[in-house]
C-alpha cells in the first residue's frame, strides 16, 4: 500500500533540496549570528541571505521580514503591535480565521478590547460594505485572513486593505495558506503585516514569519536579546531559517507551474468525489487555494473517514488539522452556515507538489467504498 | 491514537444494523457534538438475546458501540444494567481522554433502550430510576493545571 | 590553524547522536502531531517520548514540560503566566538576569507593574534576607536565574525557592544555562517554572521548553491550536524537538562524567591565563558552570581581543553572545560591581564536551600575545 | 561583521604609538562607551609630518583611528580640519550602523589634537570654532520603524 499524503495544509514534507539546506547548516553553520567571530559572522550572514529569500518570493525588501517560530506567533505579534502601538480599543476579524488569530483576539477581549467577528457568506468572503461600516474612530486593526486552510478560500485581501488604508487602519492578513500558493506582490500590495509559515511550503516545522510593512511602527512580542533589529528576541533558529529561505526560493521559482498543477488535480479530484450523492463542496469554486478540496458527505462523521481512509493508506483532514483532534464542528464550516449534521461529516484533502494523478484517482476510486460503509453504519441515514 | 483493541472494534464493528420490531430502542448523543448512538434490542425471557447498534460518530464512538453491543448481547437485563462506561473503556483498553465520553454515550444508548423496553413492556427497574436520556453531557474542560 | 570553539555558552555544536535523530526525523516524521492518521499519531508519539527524555533529565513529570521555540519564550512565558494567574502588580527579579527576563520585566513596568532588582555581590549572589523582604503582599513572581550566563555563577535556587514557598510566591528560574550543566532533580525541588534550551545542551537552535510544576496555573502565551495541552499553540516543531529529547537523554547519560571532565579544563584554563598581569576572574571560584572562565583584563576591550583570538581560530564571546553585539558593557559585569574600564576588557570562554586539553593549552599560550599588543595600542595602559 | 579593508587596519594598524613631545594631542571618547581615543601629532610649516594614535576600542575604533591618521599624515592643517567621519567610513568602505560613532571619534580626536596644538601656539581655526571634545555623542537609537 503506497502511502498517498492529501494533508498538505496541515503540514508540508521537507523538499529535498530544503532537506540538503537544513542538514548542512545543522552540521556546519552553527555559531550564534550575534557573536563577533567568524563562525557567528556566517550564521548571520546565512541568516541575511534567507531574509533576502523570502523577501524576493514576497516582492517585499528584505528589512520588511522578521522571521518567528511560527504562523502562530506571527500572528499573536501582528496584534500584539496593533495594541501596543495604536491607541484604540477595537479590532475587526472575520469567524472563519484560524484559531491563531480568534484566540487570540478573544484574549484580547479579555483585557478590555472590543472585537468585531464579521460574518462571511456561503464561500467565506466577508461583505466589503459591512467591513467599512464597522470601521469605529477607535478602530486600531483589521486582520482578515487571505487564504482559508479549511475551505480554500482566497480572500480579497487587496480591497480590504484598501479599505483599510482609507481610514488609516492598520491591515494585518494570515497569510500561511497564501504563501507559495498565491502570487504575492507586497511592493504593490495593500498590506502592512502578513503572516507566514514554512512548514505549509517545504520548508521545515518551528520557523515563521512577520511581514511588516516598512513604516510600520514595531515593537517585539518576545523581549530579550537583540535580533531581528531587537524586534524578536531569541537566538536565531539558523538551520531552520536557512532551510526557510530555500523552501522560499523553490516556491519562487516554481510558483506558476506548481499552481496549474495543483489546480489540474483539484479539479479532477473534485470532480471524482462530487459523483457520491449528497456531498456538498465548501468554498467558491475558483477563488481557491489550488490545492484544496472540501467536501461535506451527508449523515456520517469526519474522523471515521480518516481512519478509514489512513487505514487504506491516505492521510487526509476533517476541518483543520488543529481542530480534528477536537469533538466540536470546524468553526469554518459553522461559519459558512452550514448545519451540524453536514458539517461534521467534512473531508478536506490537500494537494501538493509530491501529489500525482494515480493518488487522485485511487481517492476517486476508494472513497465511495468508505462513504457507503459508513453510512450504512449511521443512524441518520434514511432508510430505502 | 487509538489501542488495537479500539481499532479492531471500529474496523471490524460488532452488531452493526438495526433489529426489526425491537423490543427496546435507544437513542442517545447530539448532532452538535457529532456523535449519536442508536441500540435495538431482543428481549427474551429477561436476557437480551439480540442487540445491534448504528452509530454517527468518531472512532471511538463506533468502537464503544461495538464492545458495549458484545459485551451485552446474551446477558439479563439485570446484568446489563450494571454496565457501567467504566466497564466499556476497560474493555476497550482505554481511550483518549478527550473521548472518554463516547463511553458514556454506549453506557447511556444502552439504558435509553432498555427504559424503551421496560416502558413498552411495563416493567420498572430501580437502575433506571432518574436516568433521562435527553440529559446533556459536559464534554472536556479546558482550563489546566500543569 | 585548527579552530577552537570556546563559547560553548553563546551555543553548542551539535552532537552527532542528536543530528542523526534530527535528520531522520525531517526526512520521516513530517505528520502534523494534531493529525489523525498514523502519520500524524507517531509525530504525536515522537514529541511524547522526547518530553518524557527532557522530563527525566529534570526529574520531573513529562505533564509538568512543555515545549517552546526557544528559552527566550520560556522566559516571556513564565513571566506572562505569573502575571495572568495571580492577583498583584510586584516582581522580583535580580541585576544580573538574561535580557529574556530583564527587558520582559521592563516591559512589564510599562503596563504598570512594579518591579524589585535586587543587587547582587561581587560573585553575582543576591542577598536572601534582601529578598525575603522585598517580598510584599502583592509580589506575584521571583525570578532569580539558576546560573548566570556570563559569569556562570550558580544561584542558591532551592533556598531562594524555600523563601518564595514560604511566602506563597511563585519562582521562577532561568535554567537555560543550567540544564546539563548542574543536576537536577525537579521532585524534590523548590522550583516552580524553570526555562530551558535545546542549543545550550547540543541540541538544535529554535527549541526550548518551560518546565511548570503540576498544581500551578498554566495559561498560554502563544494563542492558537490546541497543542501542549492547549498551552502553547503553533504546529510543534517536531525534528527540532526530538532532538531535544535526544539531547537530553545524553546530558542524562553522561551528566557526572561532563562536569567532572569540564571543571579539570576549566581549573586548568583559569590557572593559565590568571598568570597575565592585572587579570581578574569574574564570578564564584566554586560555586560556578563547569565549563565557565570569565577573565577581565585591564586597559583593553572586549571585541578587539576577540577579532584577534578569531584571527588565530578561537571563537570566544566577551559578555554575552547577545551583548557583545552592542556598545554597552556588560550589565553583569556591572552587576556584580566593576567599573567601567575593567568591565570593557572582559573575556568568556565556555568550554564544552569536544574542548580539549590542547584547545585549553592553545589558548594559555597565545592570549598573552593578545593582551601585549593590545595593551601597547591602548592609551590607559599606564607607561612603564 | 567588518570588511576586508577595515580587519586590514584592525590586525595591521598604522601609526600606532605616541609622538614624544608632541605639537599637538587630543584624546576623546570615554570609558562608559568603551572607546577612547588619542592622536598626537607633530606639525611643521603647517603640514602635519608625524601622527600616531592610540586606541581603546573595538575593532572598528582602532580601524577608524589607523586610517585616518593614513589620511591625514602629510596634509596641511587647512586639508586636515576637512576631513570628516564620512570621509573615514568611505574610506573603510563603511561600519556597521552600530560602529558609525567609531569614525565621529576618529574625526574629533584629529580635530581635538589640532585644537590642543592651536591653544599650545596661538593659532585659530574657524572650523574649530564650536568644537568641544568633551560632548558627548548619542549611540544607536533602539526604536524601529521596520
Ligand atoms: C541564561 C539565559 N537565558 C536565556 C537565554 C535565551 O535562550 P534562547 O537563545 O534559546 O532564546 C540564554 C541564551 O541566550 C541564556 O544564556
Ligand atoms: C491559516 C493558518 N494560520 C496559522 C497557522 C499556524 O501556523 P503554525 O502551525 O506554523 O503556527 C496555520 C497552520 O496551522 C494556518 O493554516
Amino acid at each position: 500500500m503506497k502511502p498517498i499524503y492529501m494533508d498538505y495544509s496541515a503540514t508540508t514534507p521537507i523538499k529535498p533540496e530544503v532537506l540538503q539546506v537544513m542538514e548542512e547548516a545543522l552540521r556546519e553553520v552553527y555559531g550564534n549570528p550575534s557573536s563577533v567571530y567568524e563562525l557567528g559572522q556566517t550564521s548571520k550572514r546565512r541568516v541575511e541571505e534567507a531574509r533576502e529569500q523570502l523577501a524576493s518570493l514576497l516582492g517585499a525588501k528584505s528589512r520588511e521580514v522578521f522571521f518567528t517560530s511560527s504562523g502562530t506567533e506571527a500572528d499573536n505579534w501582528a496584534v500584539h503591535i496593533a495594541k501596543k502601538t495604536k491607541p484604540g480599543k477595537h479590532m475587526i476579524t472575520c469567524t472563519i480565521e484560524h484559531h491563531a488569530i480568534l484566540h487570540t483576539m478573544e484574549a484580547a477581549e479579555k483585557e478590555g478590547y472590543e472585537v468585531t467577528y464579521l460574518p462571511v457568506d456561503k464561500y467565506g468572503f466577508i461583505d466589503l460594505e459591512e467591513l467599512e461600516s464597522a470601521i469605529r474612530e477607535d478602530t486600531i486593526l483589521i486582520s482578515i485572513m487571505y487564504v482559508n486552510n479549511e475551505i480554500g478560500t482566497i480572500m480579497p485581501v487587496e480591497e480590504i486593505g484598501a479599505i483599510a488604508k482609507k481610514h488609516g487602519v492598520l491591515f494585518h492578513t494570515d497569510g500561511v495558506q497564501a504563501l507559495g500558493n498565491v502570487p504575492l506582490d507586497m511592493s504593490k500590495s495593500n498590506i502592512d503585516m502578513m503572516s507566514m509559515s514554512a512548514h505549509k511550503i517545504y520548508g521545515p516545522k518551528g520557523v515563521g514569519a512577520l511581514y511588516i510593512r516598512q513604516g510600520t511602527r514595531v515593537v517585539p512580542l518576545l523581549q530579550g536579546g537583540a535580533q531581528e533589529r531587537r524586534m524578536r528576541a531569541g537566538t536565531e533558529n539558523v538551520p531552520g531559517i536557512m532551510a526557510f529561505g530555500e523552501a522560499a526560493r523553490l516556491s519562487k521559482l516554481h510558483l506558476k507551474e506548481h499552481v496549474e498543477r495543483l489546480t489540474k488535480l483539484r479539479e479532477r479530484l473534485k470532480k471524482g468525489l462530487m459523483q457520491i450523492p449528497e456531498s456538498f463542496f465548501n468554498g467558491h469554486p475558483e477563488k481557491r487555494h489550488p490545492g484544496n478540496v472540501n467536501i461535506c458527505f451527508k449523515y456520517i462523521e469526519g474522523e471515521s473517514m480518516l481512519l478509514l481512509l489512513d487505514a487504506i493508506g491516505v492521510s487526509a483532514s476533517s476541518g483543520s488539522a488543529c481542530t480534528s483532534g477536537s469533538l466540536d464542528p470546524s468553526h469554518v464550516l459553522m461559519g459558512i452556515g452550514l448545519p451540524h449534521e453536514i458539517a461534521h461529516g467534512s473531508l478536506r484533502l490537500t494537494l501538493g507538489d509530491f501529489t500525482t494523478e494515480e493518488d487522485v484517482d485511487y481517492v476517486i476510486e476508494h472513497l465511495p467504498e468508505i462513504i457507503n460503509r459508513l453510512r450504512e453504519m449511521s443512524p441518520l441515514t434514511p432508510r430505502e | 491514537m487509538y489501542s488495537k483493541k479500539v481499532m479492531d472494534h471500529f474496523m471490524n464493528p460488532r452488531n452493526v444494523g438495526e433489529i426489526e420490531n425491537a423490543d427496546g430502542v435507544g437513542e442517545v448523543g447530539n448532532i452538535r457534538c457529532g456523535d449519536i448512538m442508536r441500540i435495538s434490542i431482543r428481549v427474551h425471557d429477561d436476557v437480551i438475546d439480540d442487540i445491534k447498534f448504528k452509530t454517527f460518530g468518531c472512532g471511538s464512538a463506533v468502537a464503544s458501540s461495538s464492545i458495549a453491543t458484545e459485551m451485552i448481547k446474551g446477558k439479563t437485563i439485570e446484568e446489563a444494567l450494571k454496565l457501567t462506561n467504566k466497564d466499556v473503556l476497560d474493555e476497550l483498553g482505554g481511550l483518549p481522554t478527550i473521548k472518554v465520553h463516547c463511553s458514556v454515550l454506549a453506557e447511556q444508548a444502552l439504558k435509553a433502550a432498555v427504559l424503551d423496553y421496560a416502558n413498552k413492556h411495563g416493567k420498572h427497574y430501580k437502575e433506571l430510576e432518574g436516568f433521562s436520556p435527553d440529559e446533556d453531557h459536559p464534554h472536556d474542560e479546558h482550563e489546566l493545571e500543569a
